[in-house]
């Protein structure tokens, strides 16, 4: 299975990254573009079977290590 | 003072801490590798130095701070012990929770290798007792992740424990939350923060205004 | 299964006499994987094949060098039984197709050139070309080099000291980026690559193989146009972090007396570092690649052979120190595999799933290597500058050269480099000439510089030569450090030209008469050529890297003027 | 409209950050976890209301500044 974990900062915390890439998207001439906030995507490939038994296992490995729930949120999705 | 420097696959500025740790302790400081689960016997104080721990490659300090060495960085730190993490040192103990906030990517998103100026915002600690409070002096600066960040309250709470160690001075480059450049624990026994004062211990090297960092920890 | 014909040798970059040559000491129809190693053992990046002849006059020699031209990087002597061992290297073409990575895998890759001889990188310095900064592309392009080389750089922690930076159109489609490393070792602890001892093993160390920049080698051997920018052939990504625990893993493992023969993987890989290693040795060596710790699946001998991977070395160790050697390295996180061993038929064999995927006799491999006297001739020399005619006042005339992108404050760039971490740094950019580099646990510095003024080397390349040497010896002189050797970077066009093989020649008769008059060796360095796009070559750039020692760090000479103090000119004016 | 583009690099490309997670990952007893990825994920706000002409000004977006193109692929997701 395959698990694919993404990791944003949460809301309110400022994200200089997401910042930097909406200014050059205006200056681009992106006008339709308003806020912009970038995170991290994380593929796992797991050995694990079962769905359910996987995406636990994938929200553990969020929590120890992968975000930082101080500023980040992460939400787990399994697929094939 | 018997200090401990740990050695985390990926750190760089462990030999510059050595050199200051041996010219004001007048002792060779400890070397622990991450993978250890004891600290040396007898250790007072643990430094965990600069550098890029695991490449910084996922979050800075995120997965130093998982190393097995860490479990006994903390037990160290419930004792009373002392703790001083410098750079990517001060990203692992926030990493660890030792510390509270994180530092986010510079607000320019450069990396920043200059000197800037720090206030001494107390030095009633064992960190600072050598400055004057108050004092400024210049410390190099070396790090793309040094935005100090945390919540309104944690801030507030800080500043109203008198936790804020050192600011930024002259300029705030990084983007930091009120300037802090570094803060301490609330029993004043673990202090981190993103410039080096082991960078500035020897004329030679453009000056000694990090000197008493280690002279005031030499003489405790 | 592909045809091994002409047609295939040239898409690999060999010409037809070069083909007879390969089927002359074959014999027969070489497989794939043997046309691919000889691809890139005889491309001008590995064998030299246009410049060895003038590279020849460089002068190589003094007293106080112990290992010129010919090792992975030079080795001078500089006093207390240490030695500086330094290089210069180009990473070019990858910087304008992937500027970061183009730039960071540059300063990997010299950076294992140094240490694989034993040296602990100090310092890391860089001379950098960029086309109009008025252009987006090159904006792009700074951006992107400049990070990358700080990116890299300040991750493995080597403090990046100095460097140079020019700009003008001819390097719009074309920039350079020449990274150097300077390290230090102990003189009777210095590993070379020549491997020996039949049997011994020999070793993999460091990432795992992938596809990555097959063919790099030969594409810095051809020229650029603009379909190359669609190409797009497999980017490499450095991996800095891996790159420094190779770095502590390697000098571990040299304080032990494991090693034979070490030498890092650099362009063309496992096959140039084990034909260089054999044929050094004057042995002959037995890969098996199924061992080779691989990144991806399904990869052929041809890929494995030609894989650019960064971050990987090749080592003979003595069987009985191989344990320990394993542990040392596995402690580092670092793969560690035994792949082949050595042998005493003077061939390279390539054993792939039980399959002979190469068995090449070495030494023709190296000794027949295609040797070129090309045909040059004197460049044109542009006009002759008239005369001054626009009298701005002083002021707006300095203000201007002041505000010049030739001349302005580097600032931008070097406090993006980290120049303090080591604790050794006496003089940081902007400090003084030359860069100044204590050596840990002594009073000695080294004073550090890289030079070339290339629009001098246009207006006349001989003098233009003679003086990036003398800059470079002047620089050095003034901070008051004894100038010892150099390391050069020449970047030209294409060598096929009569003209730009003029211009190559005509800097290096300047250079080697300025190293000849200056008691300045030459003891190592690199040659890039065919940069061009659209057939236009950039500026004749020969780089110049120099050291020179300070017996007492104390009395390294800055240029920060202080007041009360009396300036004085030497020199005619 | 929100427009999610998430950029991974090539296959084939070395990808250190997913490498040092997988060891990480390992190291602290996530037997299960294999290969690692690592990418980004950048969240626009596209005044745009059309969920076509949004996809393809992020893909635009995408190919122009957001993906380096050498080294990364991307795809465009329109939510919201
Ligand atoms: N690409 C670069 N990388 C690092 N340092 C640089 C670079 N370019 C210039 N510098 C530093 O900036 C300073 C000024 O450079 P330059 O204008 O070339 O002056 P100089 O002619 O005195 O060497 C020098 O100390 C030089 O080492």
């Amino acid at each position: 299975m395959k698990a694919i974990v993404t990791i944003m900062l949460k809301n309110g915390v400022l994200d200089p990254q997401g910042k930097a890439i909406g200014h050059a998207l205006n200056n681009l001439g992106f006008d339709q573009v308003g806020e912009v906030r970038m995170g991290k995507v994380i593929e796992l490939e797991l050995t694990e079977t079962d769905a359910a038994n996987a995406k636990e296992a994938a929200e553990e490995m969020a929590r120890k290590l992968l975000a930082n729930t101080v500023i980040e949120s992460f939400k787990v999705e399994i697929v094939g | 003072m018997q200090a401990a420097i740990l050695l985390f696959p990926g750190i760089n500025r462990e030999r510059d801490m050595i050199l200051a740790v041996r010219q004001s302790f007048g002792r060779e400081p400890a070397i622990v590798w991450h993978k250890e689960t004891e600290l040396p016997a007898g250790t007072d104080l643990v430094i965990l130095p600069g550098g890029f721990s695991f490449g910084d490659y996922l979050r800075c300090g995120a997965m130093a701070a998982q190393s097995p060495i860490m479990r006994a960085v903390k037990a160290h730190a419930e004792r009373g012990g002392y703790v001083l993490g410098v750079c990517n040192g001060f990203q692992i103990i926030t990493e660890t929770g030792l510390l509270p906030g994180v530092l986010l990517r510079n607000a320019g998103l450069r990396f920043l290798s200059m000197d800037t100026m720090l206030r001494v915002e107390r030095n009633d600690t064992v960190f600072t007792a050598k400055w004057e409070k108050g004092a400024e002096f210049r410390a190099p600066m070396a790090h793309g992740d040094g935005n100090y960040t945390a919540d309104e309250d944690t801030l507030d709470r800080l500043e109203g424990e008198g936790l804020v160690a050192f600011r930024y001075s002259d300029i705030n480059r990084n983007g930091s939350a009120r300037s802090i450049a570094g803060i301490f624990s609330p029993n004043l026994r673990v202090l981190g923060l993103m410039p080096h004062p082991e960078n500035l211990v020897d004329p030679l090297m453009g000056g000694t205004d990090g000197k008493p960092l280690f002279d005031s920890l030499a003489a405790a | 299964m592909t045809d091994v014909n002409l047609t295939l040798a040239k898409s690999f970059g060999l010409n037809e006499e070069e083909w007879g040559k390969v089927l002359e000491i074959m014999g027969r129809t070489p497989s794939l994987t043997e046309l691919g190693i000889f691809s890139v053992m005889w491309s001008e990046h590995c064998s030299y094949k246009s410049s060895r002849v003038w590279l020849k006059e460089l002068p190589t020699k003094a007293p106080w060098v112990i290992h010129g031209p010919g090792e992975n990087a030079g080795v001078i002597d500089i006093g207390d039984g240490l030695a500086a061992i330094f290089k210069m290297e180009s990473h070019n073409h990858p910087s304008f197709i992937e500027p970061y990575q183009g730039a960071a895998t540059g300063v990997g890759g010299i950076l294992r050139d140094v240490f694989t001889m034993g040296a602990r990188p100090i310092a890391n310095l860089n001379a950098l070309r960029f086309g109009d900064p008025a252009l987006p592309v090159t904006k792009r392009v700074v951006d992107g080099v400049v990070r990358g080389i700080g990116g890299y750089g300040n991750c493995v922690g080597v403090p990046t000291v100095g460097g140079e930076v020019n700009f003008h159109p001819a390097y719009n489609g074309n920039p350079l980026v020449n990274a150097m490393t300077v390290g230090i070792a102990h003189q009777d602890r210095i590993f070379l690559s020549a491997a020996a001892g039949v049997g011994n093993p020999v070793v993999y160390v460091g990432s795992k193989t992938g596809r990555d920049g097959i063919h790099g080698a030969t594409m810095a051997s051809t020229e650029f146009d603009a379909a190359s920018e669609d190409k797009r052939p497999t980017v490499q990504v450095g991996d800095p972090f891996t790159e420094k625990l190779l770095i502590e893993a390697c000098l571990e493992l040299m304080q032990t007396d494991a090693i034979v023969a070490i030498q890092d993987m650099g362009a063309a890989g496992l096959t140039s570092s084990s034909v260089e290693m054999a044929g050094k040795g004057g042995v002959g060596i037995e890969l098996n690649l199924d061992d080779v710790p691989q990144r991806e699946t399904g990869m052929s001998a041809y890929e494995m052979m030609l894989s650019e991977s960064q971050e990987r070395m090749l080592l003979v160790l003595k069987p009985e120190r191989s344990n320990m050697a394993r542990a040392i390295i596995e402690k580092w996180d670092l793969d560690y595999a035994v792949i082949g061993h050595i042998t005493d038929t003077g061939r390279i064999v390539v054993k792939h799933k039980g399959q002979t995927e190469a068995d090449i006799p070495l030494s023709p491999l190296a000794d027949a290597a295609p040797l070129y006297n090309r045909p040059i001739a004197e460049t044109l020399k542009p006009a002759k500058l008239g005369p001054i005619t626009s009298h701005a006042p002083l002021d707006q005339a300095l203000m201007k050269l002041v505000g010049s992108p030739d001349l302005c404050s580097r600032r931008w760039i070097f406090d993006q480099y980290d120049s303090s971490v080591g604790g050794q740094t006496v003089k940081r950019p902007a400090q003084a000439d030359a860069a100044i580099v204590r050596l840990d646990g002594s009073n000695r510095a080294l004073a550090i510089t890289t030079d070339v003024t290339p629009r001098y080397c246009v207006a006349d390349a001989e003098v233009g030569g003679a003086q990036a040497v003398a800059e470079a010896w002047r620089n050095i002189t003034a901070t008051g450090a004894k100038p010892l050797a150099i390391t050069d970077n020449m970047n030209f066009g294409n060598p096929e030209k009569p003209e730009i093989m003029g211009q190559f020649a005509s800097a290096i008769k300047g250079m080697a008469a300025a190293c000849k008059a200056l008691d300045f060796p030459v003891v190592s360095g690199n040659v890039s050529l065919y940069n061009e796009t659209e057939g236009k070559p950039i500026l004749p750039t020969p780089a110049i890297g120099a050291v020179g020692v300070l017996a007492d760090a104390a009395q390294a000479v800055g240029y920060g003027l202080v007041s009360g103090l009396s300036l004085v000119a030497v020199g005619d004016t």
